[in-house]
């Protein structure tokens, strides 16, 4: 295991060589991650080589592009073990939820009907729901969590024939670890519940597959595996496929239009109207790529093992209170915390002039942090550039900034 | 054969296309549009006993979508319906894997210069989707 | 006027490295622009030494990142004399005007009330706006144009009090020219009427000033001006701002929120939910320095000038059909047309074959197709790297294309 | 004054903040949340013929904002409601622009060590941003 580990980082390492330089001790993947320069040459070759429209041109350049363009998607796809056609590029992960929202359960929900989420969702996966249940007449409930960050998934109502929608993020920026998703996809499944996964935070070291899984919806953004921003994905089972709109129209979209009609083009390019983003998909592909690198389970094997040794370093600590791990356990690639007398923000400040970058804050999930009744807390977060070296210059900032401050 | 000869057959069929003409009321009627090239194709079947025995298209259409419908009221005239769609899968192994062989069916090979140029498959197919939209395959 | 042009070209080139060694002659600008390598080394720069989240992080590279995206804000938005809070980031030019439609329109319009656009609309300002009519009971009406690309802005019932919005296209992707923006705009402003201008056309050589037009909406996108994919820009007029819902929600767009109430940051944040598109922003702002190196009205004079020569070579073979030029007139950066006997799909082969890169299609302007009652043109669209040597290969490939198919 | 004298003074007024204290019902309250970092304040203020004659917050807050805090209810305490604006602006200025002069009031100037911070400017505004919504400015 340590062995495996030692691989990943070492081989990771290299292939970063701007964060390597930095002198920095990044410790806030979970935000975005740095970028490995296999992924920064995909984006600049398609804009030297491949700069030219996609699905829209019949000459050459044009050809190249389109066909690039389809290849970065397959490979995208294959990643979740999905089909091409399943997988739409949308801008982020926030707009493939919002898509799922606003293009496909705005016409089948009904007053009445319950959407779950949990207690430790994103605002990505919460206000696209709230308000949905707003305009709609449906029910926003939430799956708790008890205080070892067990997700309570018996909780009264959760099976009810009135559970439309179950959103449910795979591991939680705050909580890191992970959540049941084969069970809750399983038994929803059983009783006839859609399901829509939030992997955000998972893809970069969880593998995913999609037909095992048995989800509906997939969404998860390239910038925090390794790969350019401005553009996500989302996975669309075929069935719900055939329900869905499209939540933008425009060119590359539509068959035909006349006064009465407007005929789709067959998905995923009724999905993404407007000119395809060719650098990024090029770029996440190229993302995808450099994770296949390493053997199946190895990063999330290394980037786990390191989570628990922060977590056991903090826990040693005498002024700290841990936030738990989603499901319980140890092994995780996110690690919250509060230092007793010192607000968050200092705390990251101090860290910060220690060339330490954690963050501090409701991290985006106003949701969890009012249950936890903290205003704030401390994250930090794991890619595969970090390594145990990472820990003393945090536990020194911690030091300093309780000395400082507490 | 040469590329260079596909292509002159190509030409021949597009310059004195087998099969285009007037659809009338005994026909029964698909339609195919290609969105990307404004391309605009009726094919009309007359079917007796599971069998084709008359194919007429109508088009507003480029070289390649006119020499493919060519090809195939060459090909399907007097075919059971129940084989279309293995020609159908033939043409689409040709442009899609460039898959030629010696079972390959003689007309279709020349369409395999289009195998490199994916944003002419559409032309290619346009037809034979209309087709089959006929035959309610 | 000349020298002038020819010091644009001479300029321009040097800085299209990876375009000049092509070979091509690239005549698909419209569709999407080179890119010089200023707006790549910007794009890369954001990925290698700005790579935190924007707006998230209280740790200095975060900070970088942060400013770095405002002043990128800053500067798309001087550009077109906008403040930075009334311009917001989108993935494209499609994105922001389906905003406009969803996120502003379709809570505005009442049944009955008029939405009208011109007859050469891009399918990107025509669909959205066809989708909102239906789903409102507002109705969707065509300000034509004459043979010789005149808008009828005196068309009866334009100025009506049932008219509720002008959404108008600068230049048109198909027939080029420019639309009377400024008359349009000063005349719906005394008559109460909101107006759209979609510059996704324009931006890339016609200098624009939102004070001056005094329209209450532009958009466009960065990739048809020089810059990266999957960014877009959208100028909302304060007053408009005031009442506009996002079109998605999720991390970075709010203030707070409880079961009762979503309460939204101040603009233009909460119009952009989720992880911004950092290095999109640095490549977007690259791309306005990159035109604003040089003099004011140059480009437009050299592309138009270019056009010019285009359309005249053009209009000497006997057997073309030209588009009219929109406004009239002869200066353009597009020309459509179509070559008698030859179907444009193979015509566009066959320049392609020449190493000529020229359009084929309904170029996503169904309307304007169905109009024209052509079901496919060829365009030629001009970029400033272009040059009168690319018009003799054009005509070559004409003269080719008429022997093998005519 | 360096830096580092300008947060022993920033670190003082955290450590022993003016003004900290209970609001109660002769006070009217202004409120201030900073989404970014979780903080939350509500200011209360007595007014009187104009004047503000007393200054009290409540926080859940970082460092920064209640020593900005603290130095508000020191400057403000006993000034007229009209003058609350001009602090405020120039205190945005010795952020926004690092714009220290001798001008400057003196308890404002240890705060310009935050100007090459932007992300906590809006810690530093938080409290000021309350007592503007209860002075209502
Ligand atoms: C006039 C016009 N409007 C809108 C668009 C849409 O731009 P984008 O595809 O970048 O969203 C285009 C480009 O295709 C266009 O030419
Ligand atoms: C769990 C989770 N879901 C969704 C998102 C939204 O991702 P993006 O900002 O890339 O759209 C994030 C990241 O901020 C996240 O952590």
């Amino acid at each position: 295991m340590a062995g495996v580990g030692r691989d990943v980082h070492s081989k990771a390492i290299s292939q970063f060589s701007y964060y390597q330089n930095s002198g920095n001790h990044y410790l806030d993947s979970a935000a975005t991650t740095q970028k490995p320069d296999s992924v920064i040459d995909a984006v600049t070759q398609g804009y030297r080589h491949f700069c030219a429209p996609v699905h829209r041109g019949s000459y050459p350049l044009s050809e190249v592009a389109s066909s690039a363009y389809e290849t970065a998607r397959s490979k995208v796809a294959q990643f979740i073990n999905a089909s091409a056609q399943q997988l739409i590029f949308t801008k982020s992960c926030t707009e493939s939820i919002n898509h799922v929202a606003l293009g496909w359960a705005k016409s089948k929900i009904k007053p009445g009907h319950k959407i779950w989420i949990s207690q430790m969702e994103h605002n990505a996966n919460y206000l696209p729901w709230l308000q949905l249940c707003k305009e709609t007449g449906a029910e926003l409930k939430i799956i708790e969590i008890d205080s070892e960050g067990h997700l309570q998934i018996d909780q009264t109502g959760l099976w009810d024939d009135s559970t439309f929608l179950i959103a449910l993020t795979h591991c939680s920026n705050i909580l890191g670890g992970e959540t049941p998703v084969q069970e809750v996809c399983d038994k929803a499944r059983n009783h006839g519940i859609y399901t829509l996964i939030d992997a955000a935070q998972s893809v970069s070291h969880i593998p995913i597959d999609v037909k095992a899984l048995g989800c509906d919806f997939l969404a998860f953004s390239a910038h925090k595996m390794y790969g350019p921003e401005g553009i996500g994905a989302l996975y669309i089972d075929a069935q719900r496929q055939l329900e869905m709109s499209p939540l933008l129209l425009g060119g590359g979209s539509i068959e035909s239009v006349s006064e009465q009609q407007i005929r789709l083009r067959e998905a995923p390019h009724c999905f993404e109207a407007g000119s395809p983003n060719l650098s990024g998909a090029l770029g996440f592909a190229a993302a995808v790529d450099f994770l296949q690198a390493f053997p199946q389970g190895a990063i999330s094997c290394y980037v786990g093992n390191l989570g628990q040794q922060f977590r056991q370093a903090l826990a040693k600590q005498n002024n700290i209170t841990l936030l738990p791990v989603a499901g319980g356990g140890n092994t995780t690639s996110v690690v919250s915390f509060v230092v007793e007398g010192v607000h968050p923000h200092d705390m990251a400040q101090t860290a910060a002039d220690n060339d330490v970058s954690i963050r501090t804050g409701s991290h985006c999930s106003h949701l969890l942090m009012s249950y936890l009744k903290f205003g704030a807390v401390n994250r930090l977060s794991l890619g595969i550039y970090n390594h145990s070296d990472d820990i003393q210059p945090l536990i020194e900032s911690i030091n300093a900034a309780a000395d400082i401050f507490a | 054969m040469s590329n260079k000869e596909h292509q002159a057959i190509l030409m021949e069929h597009y310059k004195s296309p087998h099969g285009l003409g007037v659809i009338n009321e005994k026909h029964t009627v698909g339609k195919g549009v290609n969105s990307l090239c404004g391309d605009e194709i009726r094919v009309g079947v007359v079917v007796e006993n599971n069998t084709i025995t008359d194919i007429k298209f109508e088009a507003r259409a480029c070289s390649i979508c006119i020499a493919s419908s060519s090809i195939m009221t060459q090909i399907l005239t007097n075919k059971k319906t129940s084989e279309v769609n293995s020609f159908y899968e033939e043409l689409l192994d040709i442009l899609k894997k460039n898959d030629v062989s010696a079972e390959s069916h003689r007309l279709l090979i020349p369409l395999s210069n289009i195998s490199k140029m994916p944003s002419r498959h559409k032309c290619a197919l346009l037809s034979w989707e209309a087709l089959r939209d006929a035959c309610k395959l």
